[in-house]
């Protein structure tokens, strides 16, 4: 780290590592905050998001558990409605399958059900995705169920300064809020300004890249593909704007109809299933919210509506490739 | 106890009319479990419990007009009207509620202990459990991590013979469920459910332990449910009459606490004024319940959510929103 | 029943007996179907729904099991793994969280990761639904998370005939489907052809009311509350046809576009939450594939977004009761 | 045991050369506890494990060809190369799945058992899991339920030390995992699972009592990998040098067999035919791997259904459906 970057504060890091900080920094800043997971400790995490933090803040504020997803995430519930500030990590988003009731019918339910006696200010953050061959049972992505959930809020970072920035607002959130990371994420690279606190609001979308034909919406890695679409689009002469919608739940449905209005003709994409998906929802909005901008039905893209093969070249055809969204968006623009 | 029987009475009363709806889970012929076991508690201890919950939160001392309040579904119960006879809390007694998925408050109370543990408070959490919640993942999984961790928890499995229709040992293939806590290498304990006193003294050795070792157990308190699962089911179809007659007359633990009372002294007139005042007492609640208002449809999206940010982090939802549903997220925005 | 009745076969049934009607007659005709669930046999189902099939079938065919979702849900794989047919009953909806992994990572996924080598012909039946002050863990409908997953099938029945109709075709069908009933519609009556098979093929939707200026779109119970709503718009002079899903994956879309090609209106109705629900999914399509022939934005309607509460004042402005969707079906025709 | 050794050597040679993706967990120094297993099934029995698999496809007799095809991929792999080094099958060889959930195969195993029950088939299902996975609720809910209704499964407990970084101490609390067995009145026993002759005669035992008694039962079989948990994992985060290096030289099980053979009197001539067979074998399997297909897109949605109605079913959907969506689903309406 030069002198100059440490003055100015901004660094170049990993999205891991962004997340690494932000726990680093909510460790301690604050005694309530701890840490649980399977292989966060010793291990130093399955996909090294927790190294070091073992090692500095000790087993108490850095738990390792059991392979007991239900019990653990329950008994986060139960530490949360003490006071205390559980992050929890799942080793990847398909593994909260075992926890779901904890998730959805304990979590998410604590405060309302109680008449507003309890609070539960969890944090769950588990990565989603595919692309490593990592087959069906390893390469979902459902977080749009837990968006449907009310009690629950659902935040999505798609950058290294949003994984901070999310992450520390999720965690200082009084209310359980999923942190959806993703796996094609860990490495990715952005400026993160480590001088300021640099929490990031929920429930804020943002335009990533300006244009005037045509929006592309997504959350998480697809805005990484929508980005590298947005440049080969600019390429035939058609400039797309991109909107990270960064919180599912809440849905800065503002931001992405202001986009809309400018544009007229937009493309949702998400690395799940379309089909009863992120995108749905997203479609369904726009299409009430702008009905009178738009110039096009608005398209959708997902994985392939099959559980994720093996195989290469399976796995290639299943993904939402830019390819896939480069053809949807022209479709979108009738060219 | 005898304020819970009292009360009990009432509710199947009231659920007959109308007053109290869903589904609500009698706690006849368990007072003594019941009792026993929370008797033993401190004021710091916490307490997790199933939906079978009006006697704990008596027994915890929360009052009877805010219990019967909640299963009237008003504003003043003492879940504010939210939770209903499922679920019923106190967070001022360290009745952190009642619930309603079989086993789900298992984790969380082992949560509650690590969180006890890790401000060095000597408490003790007291979890409750049906014999049919034995059998569910969410059971081995709390223990195993009470049993690592060494959390200050005592799973109290009421063990009243039944799971709705399903005899214990159709489902449990170890009956005597306290036996299953050396999985854990924990202790665990079989006492008789209708002896309030033996309930007391097991109970009170293990949350001693708990409150001064750190030491999880499992404790099985032996009971029966004189009525049915809850007030739509009769009781009938999955046991004999004769069965149900049995301890109705031989095993009813208000008759033998009233034994053991004359037994040690206690006169006529103080159980006839012991049974006065809970009489009163439950009429009182009525009274109460019937009193508070029903909570208004504009309060509908209170509780939701606690944080503050919410309703800014909501306020930009709403375009393109659900028929009906723009103006429930702006008054999210609102409530928050 | 009277001889006249017999004749012809059609006799008035309620949701209830329709169901239990169908596996009936499926447990008779295949020694390969069985039924597993909590209390189904003895205790004569919670909701009755069994009743009379333990004594009649005997306890192999209708098997009690102890409180453990996961674990019998997961023996069912097993055993249709193993050519089986078993026929689940989850108590309710809600208590399939506990069950999740089993249905989503390994029932959905047995045929596909595995080559096509080993199927799975699993049947869950299970009510969603709310209504009876059952409160917040007790009165969910996220039937839609099912309907995201590539490998499964979801049915939800809004008639006695297409009860013992979908839960037949369910039954025979080589791959695990999920057959949605709800609390609201056991009591409801209808007539049911018992003197034909009756199966009704998955992936059809019905139109259940012709109607010229609007179309309502909905399945389960939802149903049933639009054709109320139909008979009100009616009234008003409003003239709106219902369409019963029926199925929601497959969703059979050529049916609603033809309906909205004719009212140029759409209002997706659900007896869940709205936001990432089944009603984003049909929304979305339908604003795609009626895109040229819609006069307005797509209305839907769910039920409120919060977890259930308990108060009967509160409950009732949660659901999505007919004034609430009478009220969007006038704003979608901009009356 | 050479085989799978040699076979597991490979397969990290070509992890390492990227023909093989994904996850590849390797079972080096747990042959003979795989091979003792897998030796005292009858070809009836059905066998169903965790990930770690490749050692059971081969013991159950599935080619090493297949088996190889599948880690790279391909259309002949065991799984046409859907499923990968995690998903092996061979349901000829009643080889129902490795699967990838922890515990995930535990309740349907119980399934596969209870079916075999239902048909009367006097068979024995093995169900494999690591020392892991004894702490998940599944664990618990399919003992229970092989009990209560007495199926015949065998659950094999691969006791290696480690789930993963977690040693077996800090994660269960009962660490002798087979006395768990106790907590199901099942019996629960264990053997050293570097000694192929007591894992067959512990597993021998056990699966005549589930075939001729439907006694289920826990086997926990005592070994240790010599690898990491993955081939991305060193191992060596989490447990010293000493310690592998001590299983190494003196607990490999492929020593401690050769050991054993030559003292019964195998010449070297036999032992090194025995391993130039499995090098031919495993070579065999790399040629023929590589020369296998890889699954042609068009192929995509072979599989997702298997129903032959699925096509008519699905035929409708495709109206209004995502982007590249509706294109799949008229595959689905073909493929079925
Ligand atoms: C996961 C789950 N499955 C099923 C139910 C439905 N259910 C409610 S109470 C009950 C029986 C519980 O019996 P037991 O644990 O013995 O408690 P008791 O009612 O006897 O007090 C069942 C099956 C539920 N609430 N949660
Ligand atoms: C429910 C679930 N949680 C976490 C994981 C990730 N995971 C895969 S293997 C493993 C360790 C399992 O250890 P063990 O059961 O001892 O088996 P071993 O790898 O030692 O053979 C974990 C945590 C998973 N696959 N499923
Ligand atoms: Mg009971
Ligand atoms: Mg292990």
């Amino acid at each position: 780290m030069s002198a100059a970057v440490a003055a100015s504060g901004v660094e170049t890091m990993t999205y891991r590592e962004a997340l690494r900080l932000a726990m680093r920094e909510e460790l301690e800043r604050d005694p309530s905050v701890f840490l649980m997971g399977e292989e966060i400790g010793v291990f130093q995490g399955s996909y090294k998001v927790t190294a070091g933090l073992f090692d500095d803040f000790g087993p108490e504020r850095v738990m390792d558990t059991p392979i007991s997803e239900e019990g653990f995430v329950g008994a986060a519930v139960g530490a949360a409605m003490s006071g205390m500030r559980p992050v929890v990590e799942i080793m990847t988003l398909n593994f909260i399958l075992v926890a779901m009731d904890q998730v959805v019918n304990h979590a998410a339910k604590v405060r309302y059900m109680f008449g507003g006696q309890v609070g539960c200010p969890l944090v769950i953050r588990t990565p989603n995705g595919a692309g490593n061959q990592l087959t069906a049972q390893h390469s979902q992505s459902f977080e749009g169920w837990f968006a449907n959930v009310p009690g629950l809020k659902v935040v999505a970072p798609a950058t290294p300064a949003d994984a901070r920035g999310l992450l520390k607002s999720a965690i200082r959130d009084d209310d359980p809020v999923l942190v959806i990371e993703n796996l094609q994420l860990y490495t990715a690279k952005g400026e993160v300004d480590t001088g300021v606190d640099g929490a990031v609001d929920i429930g804020r979308a943002v335009v990533r890249r300006e244009g005037a034909d045509l929006t592309l919406v997504a959350h998480s890695y697809a805005v990484t593909r929508c980005l590298a679409v947005a440049e080969r689009l600019a390429e035939e002469g058609i400039s797309a704007e991109v909107v990270d919608l960064r919180s599912l739940r809440p849905l800065d449905m503002e931001t992405v109809a202001a986009s809309v209005a400018k544009t007229n003709r937009a493309l949702c994409v998400e690395e799940g299933w379309a089909s009863y998906g992120v995108t749905a929802e997203v479609a369904a909005r726009i299409t009430d919210g702008c009905f009178d901008d738009l110039d096009a039905p608005v398209g959708r893209v997902g994985m392939a509506e099959v559980p994720m093969p093996y195989a290469k070249t399976l796995e290639d055809a299943t993904l939402p490739h830019e390819e896939k969204i480069l053809a949807a968006a022209k479709e979108v623009c009738g060219v | 106890m005898t304020l819970i029987r009292l009360f009990e009475q009432e509710s199947e009363r009231q659920y007959k009319r109308a007053r109290i709806g869903g589904y609500c889970h009698l706690a006849i012929g368990q007072e003594a479990a019941t009792v026993g076991l929370v008797s033993a508690m401190t004021p710091d201890d916490k307490l997790l419990t199933s939906y079978r919950s009006h006697g704990f939160a008596l027994a915890r001392g929360t009052s009877a007009e805010s219990v019967m309040a909640e299963l009237f579904g008003r504003e003043d119960g003492c879940a504010a009207g939210r939770g209903g006879s499922m679920h019923l809390l106190d967070p001022s007694r360290g009745y952190l509620g009642a619930w309603g998925i079989v086993a789900g408050q298992l984790p969380i109370a082992t949560g509650v202990a690590l969180a006890a543990v890790k401000r060095g408070e000597e408490i003790a959490v007291v979890c409750e459990l049906g014999d049919g919640a034995v059998n569910m993942g969410a059971w081995h999984e709390a223990l195993n991590l009470a049993a690592i961790w060494r959390l200050p928890v005592v799973f109290a499995v009421f063990n009243n013979g039944y799971g709705m229709g399903t005899k214990v040992e159709q489902a449990s293939a170890e009956p005597e469920v306290h036996k299953r806590a050396a999985a854990f290498r924990m202790p665990g304990e079989r006492v008789d459910g209708q002896d309030i006193e033996a309930v007391y003294q097991a109970s009170d050795a293990l949350l001693t332990r708990a409150r001064t070792e750190r030491q999880p157990a499992v404790l099985e308190i032996m009971t029966y449910r004189l009525r049915g699962h809850s007030v739509a089911d009769a009781g009938t179809g999955y046991r004999t009459k004769d069965e149900v007659a049995e301890w109705a007359e031989q095993r009813d633990p208000l008759a033998l606490v009233t034994e053991k009372l004359i037994a040690a002294g206690i006169t006529t007139e103080q159980l006839e004024a012991i049974e006065r005042e809970a009489a009163e007492a439950v009429e009182r609640s009525v009274a109460f319940a019937e009193a508070s208002p029903l909570p208004d449809p504009s309060t509908l999206t209170d509780f939701v959510y606690g944080d503050e940010r919410t309703g800014e982090q909501f306020s930009r939802m709403g375009l393109g929103s659900p028929a009906g549903e723009a103006e429930i997220v702006s008054k999210l925005a609102v409530a928050a």
